[in-house]
């Protein structure tokens, strides 16, 4: 087992690499660059030709990029012109936030997943399962954005039973239990919204999971052993079908990701999506690449995990 | 498999009705009245916003009015005004027919590379499939959405063409994953070896035997990632990174909606525009859901 | 001079592994296999699963690539061929085990069987439709069936399609792959009836892989008997099944149930003896990697993997 | 009769194809005596299978109907509760594909354990263990202690088919169904398995049931056989009967077909065509008339039944007696395309 997972790890180095390449190549692409915020019309050109030879901007790109690697490491994401503070720091403030809205949607996946994927797929054809079918259909079709804005629409404004932007209430102190009320208050609409679009897959896929497994030979072979009913699904069909579904946790993290966004826009909700967008708007191009980056490795190690935890779940994988 | 269903497949097998992925297909559809009436449904909407849009002045709907912002449906504005005074119901007619364009245009474009992709990796394995599929995850791991953004913030001369291609780029891996697996799968099988013992060419086997194999599952799969498509679109321009201004689509008409006025007070600007890209979506998505009923055997009907 | 004769072919399957997933091992599916087939004659290549039998014939006809050996067809060097494959595939066709999966499901059967003559023969439409149909009416399916697909055939039925393809461009030895060992018994036995008449029709020589002594004695002439990509024991049929010397042929042999209830018991004690005399003197039989020696003649026609005199 | 194990009276499976039902098992009746193997030969959709997972309960969407008689039960129409505590225990199956047979997930231990500890649960963990273990030796595994902590996927066909017969027999059942136990397995490997139930059959004292394609198999193995074509027994009789005085054309040709030493490299005189598909079983007359159209109309019986033409000895339809095979048939032209 150890062997398939340090092979997935090295497998992923080269991934990291070419991503870092790219994000730099993208970076370089940009109009302007670590000078332009800083640009006071006062300034002689030859000044600012100088500070650029001394920040290292004239180098050969190799260099140049062994340089913004070596400062990755460093933890140095560079400034931010807009913000007017070091990028790592930014994202340091927003990064939480979106850390919890991830989880607490994460958890809502699960919550509706499990049992309506195990529902529709033992009770498979029956008015439960349409229903459920039903279900997925439509959350397959409905763009997050779209269900996101309805929903603020109509819990936010309509009913105004969840504040309709930030994430928090202001004026609270930090650590006070109404703040952290305000907190997961702000926090549950955006989830919710997230969470009932984004289980539809793992609904789907436990459902089909459940009904492949029902049919395989050695489901008989517990019948034939005179395993009640309840005993064959519980023991064969839904352990055999939900170990799968614990390993997708790495790529439901990584199908989040996109989702994160249009919800942090649509409820000013204040985490990394949101600062993407603002970033990208102002052309804070050192803000929006750092942020691509992290994500990208967010990725990567997202499904890292899945394809351990798989390899931990699944004897035919771990043995070899 | 349980023992039924072993006994029913053999039956299905011997039944004498032609292989013709099309037919098959075409049959689901007929059969289900759902899929065929999100068909019917597709249809009517497609031909209406083409004739809509051909009918309608163009420059008029664009066409800025600042006395007349932000106002509520009325005989002469079916769907009132946006903040600029054009016409919404205008926008949408004209918006549907760029959405759906685009849509069956980036489909088209990212099938063709992920076809092309998967049948090359999966027909020849080993070596060649391990570099495409290196490829391949390194794109999959890319972030999708904020990748799409960059591009279109920095590509100088921004038009529906470099938009599309953008798109593009990050959007034929699924197609490819599937064709290469199944690829994978077909390649292993005796006709493909029978036809090389034949002395029939790499290439010839790949388009003539290989790739009608897949054909039905390619249509299943390019009609599910165009409902997809049209919904990335929309969300792209819903966050002003789709089509350019000038250019309305039914995202645009959603981004109005960021603003807590319109959202609130204004629905017909923005609501008019969510029920269709979802109409649009759901029916497309009934219709490739009968398709992969239909060519997988174990869930057809009847 | 005999039609095929095959000189110490080896194929390997490299085994990925390790952290860097490079090459630690190879599976040797074939390890140093000769034989010769004499013209209009059919040559028996038998194992079990996993003993390369396959895999000697599909890298015979060029679809396993060939690690190291040589292959003579009519005195000419196949081995590996890649420009001058086409006339090579004119004279040497492969029957396939599977039924289902050798005819391509989306393709009519005119498709089918025209597709070796569409590749080597400039034929009008009409002509070529013609010759498919008299190759139906020669594997025994009526004309009409040209417009059907495969789909609509039985097994057996397949399996002629199969042949039809197989015969069109009269070649002249045919590789057949566990040609019956998916159908059905009595299929199995029309199939092979079959099989006989249209060797002696056309002439054909057979090269007939199967893990079926029953059907390898009913057919072959000369047979090989391969364990783990080696030859065990090689020799006429009668040779074979008369006065097996190799212990894995005894066990093979042994095996074979008989249709005799009476001499039921007399089977098993054979069984068993056979099983004692393999576990007592597995040593005689083979090398320290489990493989079988080389083979050493017994009789000009008889061979059989047995460790060097001396 | 008190040696009587099982009693099978007009039993009809039907599937459901479309909106018609289908008889794959049609009218068949037979008994299983205690201690004797009943093969039930026949080619692929004779129904054959479809009759063991009748006898065992595992259709889940077929139509059942008639009798199957166990002890003081009709197996027909027994509850599941009932079902649980006579499957596995009173019956036990062995299946045809073990390398899909058992949970991929679950260690060989465990599931031959669970078989033990679904009809006991008075054994202790560690009693339990000790049991399974001796299973594990008992149908000839060597090291069983360390294949107890195996997945299925480490061991060999052969292996893994051992532990399906493991799990059949952990409870000694009075009833052995075995649905083409060898058919996936290789020659060597088929004798060993065969030789196996052998013996745990004169070391268990249950009667077993022989599903198989092989008559190869049904000489090694069987007591009696019955013969089975397009969903119905066309003849029953004991083994050694069947293979010296076989009457019914289907099961004579059946014999033909198999290459032996006798008859060296003689043509196989056999019947074209092959069992016809579930929709288009004939329902009436004799099932076989269609393909020996040589033999004349009036040697069929209108509705055939079976025949006592010697004790023990059944046949169904009058035209065995007028039977031959064509003389100068040309094979492979005649009716390949009926």
């Amino acid at each position: 087992m150890w062997k398939f997972t340090v092979r997935r790890i090295l497998i992923m180095i080269p991934q990291i690499i070419l991503l870092s390449v790219l994000i730099f190549i993208l970076a370089k692409m940009m109009p302007g660059d670590a000078l332009s915020g800083l640009i006071d019309p006062n300034i002689d050109p030859d000044t600012i030709e100088e500070k650029r030879e001394q920040l290292g901007l004239n180098d050969p790109w190799h260099i140049q990029y062994v340089n913004w690697v070596k400062d990755l490491f460093q933890g140095d994401l560079g400034m931010s012109f807009f913000y007017k503070m070091p990028v790592t720091e930014l994202i340091g403030q927003r990064i939480v936030n979106t850390f919890w809205l991830g989880l607490a949607t994460l958890i809502l996946v699960y919550l509706i997943a499990v049992p309506l994927g195990i529902i529709s797929g033992r009770y498979n054809n029956t008015w439960a399962d349409q229903l459920i079918t039903g279900y997925t259909y439509i959350g397959f079709a409905t763009p997050t954005f779209i269900f996101g804005l309805v929903m603020l629409w109509i819990f936010g404004f309509y009913f105004g039973w969840f504040p309709t932007g930030g994430s928090v209430t202001p004026g609270l102190e930090p650590g006070t239990m109404e703040y952290v009320l305000s907190k997961i208050n702000h926090l549950l609409l955006p989830a919710i919204s997230l969470a009932l679009i984004g289980t539809v897959s793992t609904v789907q896929y436990l459902r089909n999971e459940i009904i492949d497994v029902k049919q395989q030979d050695f489901i008989l072979t517990a019948r034939a052993k005179g395993a009640p009913e309840s005993r064959v699904y519980n023991r064969h069909i839904l352990r055999n079908s939900l170990l799968p579904i614990a390993a997708f946790f790495g790529y439901e993290i990584v199908g989040l990701i996109g989702g994160t966004i249009f919800i942090e826009m649509i409820f000013s909700y204040p985490g990394m999506g949101q600062l993407f967008m603002e970033s990208i708007v102002a052309r804070d191009y050192s803000v929006a690449t750092s942020l691509v980056l992290l994500y990208g490795i967010a990725t990567i190690i997202g499904t890292l995990l899945s394809d351990i935890i798989l390899s931990i779940v699944d004897p035919r994988i771990r043995i070899k | 498999m349980s023992k039924d269903v072993v006994i029913m497949s053999e039956q299905i097998e011997e039944s004498h009705e032609s292989p013709s992925g099309l037919k098959v297909l075409w049959r689901e559809i007929i059969r289900d009245k759902l899929a065929l009436s999100s068909l019917i449904l597709l249809i009517v909407i497609s031909i209406g916003v083409i004739i809509g849009s051909a009918i309608l002045d163009y420059d008029e709907v664009t066409k800025v009015d600042l006395f007349n912002t932000h106002a509520p449906p009325s005989s002469e504005n079916w769907l009132g005004t946006d903040y600029g005074g054009r016409d919404v119901f205008g926008q949408l007619i004209i918006g549907t027919r760029n959405s759906l364009a685009i849509g069956v245009l980036v489909t088209l474009m990212s099938g063709f590379i992920g076809i092309l992709f998967g049948l090359i990796a999966g027909y020849f394995g080993g070596t060649i499939d391990n570099i495409f599929m290196r490829i391949l995850d390194f794109f999959l791991i890319l972030p999708f959405l904020m990748i799409v953004i960059i591009f279109v913030a920095i590509v100088p001369k921004y038009s529906i063409i470099s938009f599309s291609l953008i798109m593009t780029a990050f959007l034929w891996m699924g197609t490819a994953r599937l064709v290469r697996s199944k690829a994978l799968q077909e390649r292993e099988l005796d006709y493909v070896n029978a036809a090389k013992t034949l002395g029939t060419s790499n290439l010839k086997i790949m388009l003539t035997h290989v790739l009608p194999n897949l054909s039905s599952i390619i249509i299943v799969n390019m009609t599910l990632s165009l409902a997809g498509n049209i919904g990335i679109e929309s969300g792209l321009s819903f966050l002003g990174f789709g089509f350019p201004e000038s250019t309305p689509s039914l995202g645009t008409l959603l981004s109005y909606a960021t603003n807590p006025q319109t959202l609130e007070y204004r629905w017909w600007i923005w609501l008019p525009a969510a029920i269709l890209i979802l109409i649009l979506m759901l029916s497309v998505r009934n219709v490739g859901e009968a398709f992969k009923r239909a060519t997988d055997a174990r869930q057809r009907r009847g | 001079m005999p039609i095929l004769k095959v000189e110490n072919l080896k194929v390997h399957f490299p085994i990925k592994g390790g952290i860097f997933g490079r090459t630690v091992d190879y599976v040797k599916a074939v390890d140093g296999v000769s034989l010769e087939i004499e013209k209009g004659t059919t040559y028996g290549l038998v194992g079990e699963s996993g003993s390369g039998k396959t895999t000697t014939g599909r890298a015979i006809i060029g679809l396993n690539k060939i690690t190291s050996g040589k292959v003579y067809f009519e005195g000419k060097e196949v081995t590996n061929l890649r420009r001058s494959r086409a006339s090579f595939h004119r004279d040497v066709q492969m029957i396939f085990q599977d039924p289902y999966s050798s005819l391509n499901p989306k393709k009519r059967v005119l498709d089918i069987v025209a597709e070796p003559l569409r590749n080597f023969e400039k034929m009008s439409r009409s002509e070529e439709k013609k010759r498919v149909e008299e190759l139906l009416e020669l594997v025994g399916l009526s004309p009409e069936s040209i417009v059907k697909y495969p789909h609509q055939f039985s097994g057996g039925q397949r399996q002629r399609i199969g042949i039809a393809r197989a015969i069109a461009l009269k070649p002249k030895l045919i590789i057949a792959d566990e040609p019956v060992s998916a159908l059905d018994v009595s299929v199995q036995a029309q199939v092979l009836n079959f099989m006989q008449e249209i060797q002696k029709e056309l002439d054909l020589t057979f090269l007939f892989i199967s893990h079926d002594l029953g059907v390898i004695r009913h057919m072959c002439n000369q047979i090989g008997i391969m364990y783990r990509g080696r030859f065990v024991e090689e020799g006429l049929t009668e040779d074979i099944f008369n006065n097996p010397q190799h212990i894995y042929t005894k066990r093979l042999v042994a095996a074979i149930p008989n249709i005799d209830p009476s001499k039921r018991e007399e089977s098993l004690q054979f069984r068993k003896e056979v099983d004692h005399e393999y576990k007592q003197s597995y040593a005689n039989y083979f090398d320290e990697d489990g493989l079988a020696y080389n083979l050493q003649p017994i009789s000009e026609t008889h061979f059989v993997a047995l460790p060097e005199k001396g | 009769m008190a040696d009587k194990l099982i009693e099978i009276n007009h039993l009809k499976t039907s599937f459901r194809i479309g909106d018609d039902y289908y008889a794959a098992v049609d009218d068949v009746s037979l008994s299983l005596n205690k201690n004797e193997v009943l093969a039930i030969v026949g080619e692929s959709g004779c129904g054959k299978s479809a009759l063991a997972f009748s006898i065992m309960g595992l259709h889940n969407r077929a139509k059942i109907e008639g009798e199957i008689l166990y002890r003081n039960y009709n197996l027909v129409d027994v509850d599941e509760s009932t079902w649980s505590k006579l499957r596995g225990k009173n019956l036990g199956m062995i299946f045809q594909d073990p390398l899909t047979a058992l949970n991929p997930l679950m260690t060989v231990g465990a599931q031959i354990s669970e078989a033990l500890f679904l009809h006991n649960r008075k054994l202790s963990n560690e009693e339990r263990k000790a049991k399974v273990i001796e299973l594990i030796e008992k149908v000839g595994i060597p090291r069983p202690e360390h294949v107890y902590m195996q997945y299925p996927h480490e061991l060999s066909g052969g292996m893994r088919q051992r532990v399906v017969i493991a799990i059949a027999i952990a409870n000694d059942p009075e009833v052995l169904i075995a649905d083409e136990p060898t058919t996936a397995l290789d020659a060597t490997i088929q004798s060993q398995i065969l030789d196996l139930i052998r013996e745990l059959k004169e070391s268990m004292n249950a009667g077993i049931v022989l599903i198989t394609h092989d008559l190869g198999v049904v000489a090694e193995m069987a007591d009696r056989v019955a013969v089975m074509y397009a969903g119905q027994i066309v003849e029953i009789v004991d083994v050694h009967r069947l293979f010296e005085n076989p009457l019914h054309p289907y099961t004579r040709s059946l014999l033909n077909s198999i290459p032996n030493a006798e008859k060296g490299q003689e043509k196989l005189h056999v019947i074209q065509g092959i069992v016809p598909a579930l929709q288009n079983l004939p329902r009436e007359g004799c099932r076989f008339k269609d393909r020996i159209p040589w033999i004349d109309e009036s040697a069929h019986e209108t509705t055939p039944e079976l025949h006592e033409v010697a004790p023990g000895h059944f046949v169904r339809c009058t035209c065995y007696k007028q039977f031959h095979f064509p003389n100068e048939m040309k094979e492979g032209q005649a009716h390949a395309n009926s």
